[in-house]
């Protein structure tokens, strides 16, 4: 009596962790393709001779202005420079027609965070890479995942609820934050990340 | 809770004498910091207004009746914060980098504990969805987060310009900002100059020595909850009032 | 059962109970209908106020285009910095929930309107103007304009049309009193020695937000005294260096016994009494109002009265100045005051102001000045007004008073809806601030002119016209010429017939500094200088320009002052009371809500003070309901009990009200429960009070 | 959480709050754990019956525990709190010890007019059992039982196999809607089943050779019980406006549930044949 | 089938008569659930509530039940550790009423809380520093442990104990049920004082504040103290009443009459240390400037409150309860515990309502409150589900294990 008992029981236990463990989060993150397949091994480096702060720069004031307007590609793009279908959709649908490109922004902070790149760069001397990673040697961009309920990003929450796997600069979690202030000697009082 | 006092520890000196009333403070400061405007419904005692301009009388009849407006935002206590303690998840924070009492919206779950604790009825829950007039959400300031009903929010001394004279200063550079480079939308915004804003560590700001004037006062003293915001008046009655709690005193009924 | 079991148990080594918590949370803290403010480049300009006259420099912190906070600009000579409530909210007038998106019809009678198309509207416009019914008045709420000298070149150039500006009322009044033009006037408020205000809200930002401060800052000097006469201390009334708490509706009276004992003295200024022709006549009539015969209607002790008149007197240059909404007899006893203490034209009195020096490009401005009062009853077919809410009251009585009965036609340039009842009206939707660029001249009681410049920095919703393209509409359907161009191009024309006349100083906010605006170089120099925020201000009048012949019982034959019979003194009183003349009734934005309905610091809309004592003898308490009842009809109002305030007078707002339709005894305004007098100001009228119980 | 909760700090509030919250976890999530454990174990153990047994024993009346030793005039008032488990009684073996049982008359004419055989052993439930020669015990209802169900509408009868325990449920009759569980008298197997018209219901093979009946009445016993049971069944009967009466002279009927319909047969089956 | 849920031997009242008690508390508990979904889904602009009465009915129906529901714990404690075996007759029917209490006023707090969704971060990011994150923990877990404690009484019922698995837990958990009152006592002692060092600490209410003993405010040990004295009488008062309504003795006398001297020997020590208590801080409020009598000043919160809370509906019952003569008459009994409960109610309205409405700052006025509806339907739906859960309890699980005993008899 016990025997099948105990099979039906590991048998709902096993039925639970797989769909916990790969259903779920499969299901939990909506997928959308970047308008365009920017790729900014091409930009940088030996290549494209950019750095990140040609384009993503820090103003006078101090505040970051991110990812760069369309006026910045249009400076170099302003007709096809290459022949790749990606370049074409750049000059075709966005700068010839003016239209400012949709990017859909991985590292975008949520409303009640304040993240400023000017005390991190300027004064903390922190690397674009230390929480970029290789993102600006990378050829292509990944997907961007939506979380269905909180409709946070997944690059910045990491890959796995368990975190296994992850690289230092796959994603940026509150704790992350606080981790690195805390290793660095820097206050994690809240108003220090929160607004 | 410890204050480290090589960090500011920003106060404000509130002249009352200077103060007429007219609320420039109260809608400077709803403008900076996305205080929704008052549902239909919303009353005195809904409403969200971070810094509130309350009446002092003198109690005599007309025409020898006189009153003073005493603004009343947060008054950052700095010891014993009635708020801090009795949060039960830590959304109330005292920042040791400024003094500032931090109210976290996001964190809090709107229990109202520490509305029930502050004696100064600086706190203001969310009782509405916060709405906007249709485009009027585009004036919102993007230094502040917006906040959602059911949670708890006060003045934080509008820490986001803080924030943002810091990383102006980061952008040049330096670590440290001067008094003249934040100043409270209240501050900014009062015609009479009554408001002064500054950082009360630095014996020999504008504000500490304020602090120090014979007409200073502050509310509640007595509790000794430290608020660092103080009020100057040379009207005797004023400090007689403040001292003598009338409060316990009572008039009447009301909806104050 | 056991997989059940086994399951519930597996979940839990699962993220999702801890994910969903977790993820759940979030989405409260992100509510998607919860709005996010504007990400963006951030930025800041200058810009000039158009809320009221002031004419205040404002900055404006923006993200790309978009204002999100607004702030004075200091050194600016008209505000110094500061801004009053409203001004600090002006970028939200844009998006105020009752702006109209559409023109608009109102029939007669109804308070209900329906909307028309832009084409129709035009349409019936050019129909209703060339219906050869009568004269067209194009009455200008704010002269000075570009769009001003449009609407008098209209007036100019075509022969049914009368333009009228709207001026100071007091002015109104003094004019009528002078035998010879006397051209633009304005108060001298800094040069006077000695202020006596009858109830002008002067520390209230009335004029400009910053006066409150500089008398604060200056006062220890004491150069200045202030008097202020008012019905309950007010925050004018407190911040002055003596109030006088006169009952409402006595202020003439006061003013005529002021003048009464500069007479009986001799406290009045010798020249002064020289010109003025009927002094005789005059003294004759102000004998009446002796202190002690005006002391039971005012309230005012008589050796208060006398003190004050030698102060009036002798603390030369000394003004007298009354509030917009002052009645005409207030207006015309107080004119009296000045003309006797002999300060009108000069220095610290009411000024003769120069005007701005562009005639030689519109050629109308500043000619030609008609009151409203000089209009022949119900005469007015058609009405034209254009800035309507921008701080001059219009009586409402006034105006019906001069139009035609029943048959009347009203057409406004208004971003809201304003209904009259008693004719037919079309509202075109109006620019707002922000929206579009407009030149600001300074108030219509300024002691100098002066110019700054708003620019339109977003674009204005599809559908609303400026007052320049309203003008040149307007020209268009009468078949006259008006200048042609865009606002700009002729407020360009504007500056640089400034910039030739080498008057007076520029202010520029980058420098926080004024200079001569012959160290100009250009007129682009000055343009941008105006465009970023800054404003030309012209020279005083130089030397002597007191009146040559006055005659003062013109006035006052019109004006009707007699002393009450007898006071009953049970008797309550309603007064209509603005706490600001500035926004109250402009919807500005809803933020204003703080101030009022989310503190109760200043009366919410059905609110009235009332005196504790008077609240007490008909046991109504602090928040209660009451309802008012005059002959008029009745309304119910919240009794906000304040000891600052007379007793038996109920001082009720009417903060807001220009937003509802009204209609005889559907009492939404308290102005509708008040007696209006012969020259269309309220006046104070008997109530009965009674608390409403739920 | 603790250190998984950032900016977590080993103060001595947290410690102590923390802690106390833990331990109170751990004795919440201990006392459950430990109780599934040891329902696992018992159910495995085949141990429900005797649980319940032990868990109603509890739950009935004093009326329904009293002590046998009370029936032989031993005590004038004793309620037994030990499962009626004779074997771990101290107070028995003590008696036992005392008395010459053989000696003991038998009261006949406390017997009320029941036919109660004394070659066999009854159960405080009213069960009885016998054994067979060849070693199996066969088990049926007493006369008291009998009457008091009279006719039942069915019987529910355990399986071939079922192993039954010392007090736990031998079969159930149906009477109507109430269902009456009879008590085992003894451990075993069961080998055969019957309908009752030979007399008995179950035949049961002991598990062992010690087969354990020290708890079960016999002899002189037997009169004083049924006497008691009989009282106890009248109280209910009797019409509380009248009070005591018997039908048929005071001597039992055949049917006692078909002579009162109107009674609460389901209480009073409850009470006498112990299934609380 | 209802017959069969029904306990052996026990009677209830038939099927149509029980349905026909229960409708008016399900219609209430309806109106109740949507307050309560009105409350969640447009959020707590529905409450009469406001920044300066930012505590309202709830709180104070959250207070009161579970100073009320205390009587599970003290019996529990009275039971299990101390051994007091009469007790047993209506330990049952306390920890359901105890479950009642809490669940009730779990359910109430998670509306009166503006983020529900959000209540786990208290236990996630606790601040040791509050007495509502002690509150938190101390009656979730409780929660628990009074879940724990049902779950018995339910399994006891005839027919689930039929099932051999319910049957063996019931057993294997009842063999535990020490532990488990241990524990609820724990638990009961640190959040029934927390709930009274809520308003304690608050340093801004001066009425409601109260020097520490230790690290708790004396108030912490008011409430501790105040509903272990109230809870056995209100046990003793619902004991009763069940008895009335459903027209059965339930219990010996004896055990009412123990019930009463309980409470009323735990009372008089807590209307002692309440009235030590009251003359500190009269002394400390003034050594800070207040006027003592300033607070009873308004009509509504006289001196004659105190007089009432102290004298009426403490001391006399107190006594009365103390005294032999008395606890033989059950009416003066079921009076006296009645009044001993009323002053509880009284004390927990003083410390939430009395607080709130009384200035502090020189500018306030006093406040008044009155809920709206959707907070009295939520109030009235925690009353209505009490009923339900009550009712159903009484019918279908042994609440009262000497009922039958009697009934036999």
């Amino acid at each position: 009596m016990l025997k099948p008992g105990l099979l039906r029981f590991l048998a709902g236990l096993f039925f639970s962790l797989v769909i916990g463990w790969y259903v779920f989060p499969y299901a939990l993150y909506e997928k959308f393709e970047q308008p365009i397949q920017f790729s900014h091994k091409v930009h940088t480096g030996e290549t494209g001779g950019l750095s990140c702060t040609d384009c993503h720069e820090i103003k006078s004031d101090g505040r970051f202005s991110g990812i760069p307007a369309l006026e910045k590609c249009a400076s170099c793009h302003s007709s096809a420079i290459g022949t790749s279908s990606q370049e074409k959709i750049l000059v075709d649908e966005y700068v010839s027609k003016n239209r400012e490109i949709p990017w859909l922004i991985y590292a975008k902070q949520p409303q009640n965070v304040y993240f400023s790149h000017a005390s991190h760069v300027k004064l903390a001397a922190l690397e674009c890479t230390e929480c970029h990673g290789s993102h600006g040697s990378s050829d292509s961009l990944r997907p961007f995942q939506r979380n269905r309920i909180s409709g946070y990003s997944r690059d910045i929450w990491g890959s796995t609820m368990s975190r296994i796997n992850r690289a230092s600069w796959d994603g940026a979690k509150m704790d992350d934050c606080e981790n690195c202030h805390d290793r660095r000697h820097v206050a994690n009082t809240c108003l220090k990340c929160h607004k | 809770m410890e204050t480290n006092h090589t960090s500011p520890r920003y106060g404000m000196v509130i002249d009352v004498d200077r103060c007429t009333g007219c609320g420039n403070c109260m809608v400077a400061c709803a403008v900076e910091n996305n205080v929704p405007p008052a549902d239909p419904k919303a009353t005195e005692r809904t409403g969200t207004t971070w810094m509130r301009v309350s009446k002092l009388e003198n109690g005599l009849p007309f025409p020898e009746n006189r009153s003073v407006y005493l603004p009343v935002s947060c008054q950052q206590c700095d010891h014993h914060t009635p708020c801090v303690s009795v949060c039960p998840q830590n959304a109330v924070e005292y920042d040791t980098e400024s003094g500032i009492v931090a109210q976290i919206p996001v964190r809090c779950f709107g229990c109202r504990y520490c509305v029930t604790a502050c004696p100064y009825h600086a706190r203001y829950y969310n009782w509405w969805d916060p709405v906007w007039p249709e485009g009027m959400e585009k004036t919102l300031n993007p230094d502040v987060s917006t906040r959602m009903r059911g949670v708890v929010e006060k003045c934080n001394f509008c820490h986001g310009r803080l924030q943002a004279a810091r990383a102006k200063a980061a952008a040049e550079g330096r670590r440290t900002i001067a008094d003249a480079e934040y100043v409270p939308a209240c501050g900014e915004s009062c015609p009479t100059h009554a408001i002064h804003f500054g950082n009360l560590s630095d014996p020999n700001s504008d504000v500490s020595m304020l602090s120090k004037d014979k007409r200073a006062f502050r509310l509640l003293e007595e509790l000794g909850t430290e608020p660092k915001v103080y009020f100057l008046s040379e009207q005797d009655w004023v400090h007689a009032i403040v001292k003598n709690k009338i409060s316990t005193e009572l008039k009447g009924h009301g909806n104050g | 059962m056991q997989f059940v079991g086994g399951s519930a148990l597996g979940l839990l080594f699962t993220p999702i109970p801890w994910k969903v918590l977790n993820d759940s949370a979030i989405w409260t803290q992100n509510w998607p209908w919860i709005p996010a403010p504007l990400t963006g480049e951030f930025t800041s300009f200058g810009t000039t106020c158009t809320l009221c006259q002031s004419a205040c420099g404002m900055r404006a912190r923006s993200v790309g285009k978009q204002p999100v906070s607004l702030s004075g600009i200091p050194g600016h000579p008209f505000n110094n910095g500061s801004l009053c409530t409203a001004g600090i909210l002006a970028h939200h007038l844009r998006y105020h929930p009752s702006r109209l998106r559409q023109p608009i019809k109102f029939l007669p009678g109804t308070g209900y309107g329906t909307p028309l198309s832009s084409t129709t509207v035009v349409d019936e416009i050019s129909r209703c103007l060339n219906g050869n019914r009568g004269p067209v008045v194009i009455l200008d709420g704010r002269p000075g304009r570009t769009a001003s000298a449009l609407f008098g070149q209209l007036g100019e150039a075509h022969p049914a049309v009368r333009y009228i500006p709207m001026s100071a009322p007091a002015f109104d009044v003094l004019h009528t009193m002078s035998d010879a033009p006397l051209g633009p006037l304005g108060y001298d408020i800094d040069g006077a020695r000695l202020l006596v205000n009858f109830g002008a809200p002067l520390f209230d930002a009335w004029g400009t937000p910053s006066r409150a401060s500089k008398v604060m800052d200056t006062r220890a000097s004491k150069t200045q005294t202030v008097i202020h006469v008012e019905a309950l201390c007010s925050r004018s009334a407190s911040r002055s260096d003596q109030w006088i708490a006169a009952r409402p509706g006595s202020e003439a009276l006061l003013a005529l016994s002021l003048a009464c004992v500069m007479i009986e003295e001799k406290l009045y200024s010798a020249a002064a009494a020289r010109t003025i022709g009927d002094f005789g006549e005059f003294s004759d009539y102000i004998r009446t109002f002796s202190p002690e015969a005006v002391s039971g209607a005012s309230g005012v002790r008589p050796e208060t009265i006398r003190t004050t008149a030698r102060a009036f007197a002798s603390q030369s240059p000394a003004l007298a100045i009354v509030g917009n909404d002052a009645s005409y007899e207030t207006c015309a006893a107080v004119m009296a005051l000045n003309i006797l203490a002999g300060t009108v034209g000069h220095t610290g009195g009411v000024a003769r102001r120069n005007a701005i020096p562009d005639a030689a490009v519109f050629p109308s401005s500043g000619v030609r000045a008609v009151s409203l009062h000089d209009v022949p009853d119900h005469s007015i077919c058609t009405l034209i007004i254009d800035e309507s809410l921008s701080g001059c009251t219009l009586s409402d009585a006034l105006l019906e008073k001069k139009l035609v009965p029943k048959d009347a036609t009203i057409i406004s340039l208004s971003p809201f809806v304003t209904s009259r009842p008693y004719c037919t009206q079309y509202v075109v939707p109006s620019t707002v601030m922000f929206e579009t660029m407009s030149d600001v001249p300074g108030p219509i009681d300024a002691a100098v002119s002066s110019l700054a410049v708003s620019a339109a920095v977003l674009q204005a919703p599809d559908g609303m016209m400026d007052a320049v393209q309203f003008a040149q509409m307007l020209g268009r359907a009468l078949g006259s010429t008006t200048a042609s161009g865009t606002t700009e191009e002729l407020v360009k024309q504007r500056v640089a017939a400034i910039h030739a006349s080498k008057r007076g100083t520029v202010f520029a906010p980058s420098t926080g500094v004024s200079t001569a605006l012959q160290q100009c170089a250009s007129a682009d120099e000055l343009w941008s200088a105006l465009a970023e925020g800054g404003c030309w201000m012209d020279d005083a009048a130089r030397g002597d320009n007191a009146p040559a012949a006055m005659t003062l019982m013109n006035a006052f034959r019109a004006a009707q002052i007699s002393l009450p019979q007898s006071h009953n003194v049970d008797q309550l009183f309603v007064v209509p009371f603005a706490e600001t003349t500035i926004y109250n009734g402009t919807p500005v934005s809803p933020l204003l809500s703080k101030v009022s309905q989310e503190s109760g610091l200043r009366l919410s809309l059905r609110q009235a003070y009332v005196n504790p004592a008077t609240a007490m003898a008909r046991s109504v308490a602090n928040g209660e309901t009451i309802s008012l009842t005059t002959k008029n009809g009745s309304m119910t109002v919240q009794a906000k009990v304040d000891a600052s305030v007379m007793p038996d007078v109920i001082f009720v707002s009417i903060a807001g009200s220009r937003e509802s339709s009204v209609s005889a005894h559907s009492a939404h305004d308290v102005r509708l429960l008040c007696n209006v007098n012969e020259n269309g100001s309220f006046s104070s009228t008997p109530v009965s009070l009674q608390k409403v119980t739920a | 959480m603790l250190s998984l909760v950032f900016a977590y700090a080993w103060s001595t509030g947290n410690i102590i709050f923390l802690g106390a919250f833990f331990t109170i976890v751990a004795i919440i999530v201990a006392t459950l754990v430990t109780t599934t454990l040891r329902t696992l174990r018992a159910l495995r153990a085949n141990a429900a019956e005797a649980i319940r047994w032990k868990s109603d024993f509890h739950d009935m009346p004093s009326s329904s525990r009293t002590c046998r030793h009370v029936f032989t005039g031993e005590f004038e008032r004793r309620v037994c709190n030990n499962e009626f488990n004779c074997n771990g009684c101290e107070q028995h073996a003590l008696l036992l010890a005392q008395q010459n049982a053989a000696a003991m008359p038998v009261n006949a004419q406390m017997n009320p007019g029941f036919a109660l055989p004394l070659d066999r052993l009854y159960s405080r439930g009213h069960t009885w059992t016998k054994q067979n020669t060849d070693g199996t015990y066969v088990i049926g209802v007493d006369d008291f039982a009998a009457r008091l169900i009279g006719t039942p509408s069915a019987i529910d009868l355990p399986a071939i196999g079922t192993r039954l325990s010392i007090n736990g449920s031998a079969w159930n009759f149906k009477k109507g809607e109430t269902s009456v569980r009879m008590l085992s008298p003894l451990e075993g197997e069961v080998v055969e089943t019957s309908d009752g018209a030979q007399g008995w219901y179950l035949r049961v093979q002991p598990l062992s050779a010690d087969v354990k009946t020290g708890h079960l009445l016999r002899g002189a016993e037997v009169g004083p019980w049924i006497q008691r049971e009989f009282d106890r069944l009248q109280n209910y009967l009797a019409d509380p406006k009248i009070g005591l009466t018997l039908p048929d002279g005071g001597m039992p009927v055949r049917d006692f549930t078909a002579e009162f319909p109107e009674k609460d047969w389901d209480a009073i089956y409850s009470t006498l044949l112990l299934e609380p | 089938m209802d017959k069969q849920l029904i306990s052996r031997g026990t009677s209830r009242t038939p099927l149509p008569r029980f349905m026909l008690w229960i409708l008016p508390w399900v219609a209430m508990l309806g109106i109740g659930l949507y307050a309560i979904f009105l409350c969640l889904s447009k959020g707590l602009n529905q409450t009469n509530m406001d920044n300066r009465f930012s505590f309202g009915l709830w709180i104070y129906l959250d207070l009161t039940v579970i100073a009320l529901g205390a009587g599970a714990f003290f019996t529990g404690f009275l039971l299990y550790i101390l051994k007091r075996k009469e007790l047993k007759a209506v330990i049952n029917s306390a920890v359901t009423i105890g479950f009642i209490c809490y669940s009730g006023a779990v359910a109430v707090l998670a509306v009166d809380v503006g983020q529900p969704l959000r209540a786990w971060f208290t236990f996630w990011h606790p601040n040791v520093h509050s007495m509502l994150a002690e509150v938190t923990f101390c009656i979730t877990c409780y929660l628990i442990v009074l879940i724990i404690e049902y779950i018995p009484v339910v399994l006891k019922n005839r027919r689930i104990k039929n099932v051999p698995s319910m049957l063996v837990f019931e057993f294997e958990l009842h063999k535990l049920m020490v532990v488990l009152a241990a524990v609820g006592t724990f638990l009961s002692f640190f959040h029934q004082g927390s709930l009274g060092g809520l308003y304690g600490v608050l340093v801004g209410r001066p009425f409601a504040f109260r020097p520490a003993l230790g690290i708790w405010p004396t108030t912490f040990f008011l409430f501790i103290i105040s509903a272990a004295a109230v809870g056995p009488s209100f046990i003793l008062l619902t004991t009763w009443l069940t008895s009335k309504i459903s027209r059965k003795q339930l219990v010996k006398p004896e055990v009412l009459q123990d019930l009463g001297k309980i409470s009323g020997s735990i009372l008089i020590f807590y209307i002692i240390l309440k009235t030590v208590d009251t003359i500190f801080w009269i002394n400390s409020v003034h050594a800070l400037g207040f006027s003592p009598a300033g607070f009873f000043r308004i009509q509504e919160f006289g001196t004659w409150i105190l007089f009432l809370e102290i004298v009426v509906l403490g001391l006399v019952p107190a006594i009365l309860l103390l005294s032999n003569r008395v606890r033989q008459n059950t009416t003066l009994l079921v009076l006296s515990a009645t009044l001993a409960c009323a002053g509880i109610v009284l004390n927990r309205y003083v410390m939430t309502i009395q607080t709130l409405a009384l200035p502090t700052l020189p500018f306030d006025q006093f406040l008044s409150y009155s809920p709206s509806w959707q907070e009295v339907a939520t109030f009235l739906a925690v009353i209505a589900y009490g009923m339900l859960v009550y009712s159903f309890s009484f019918r279908y699980l042994t609440l009262f294990p000497q009922e039958r005993e009697i009934q036999s008899v």
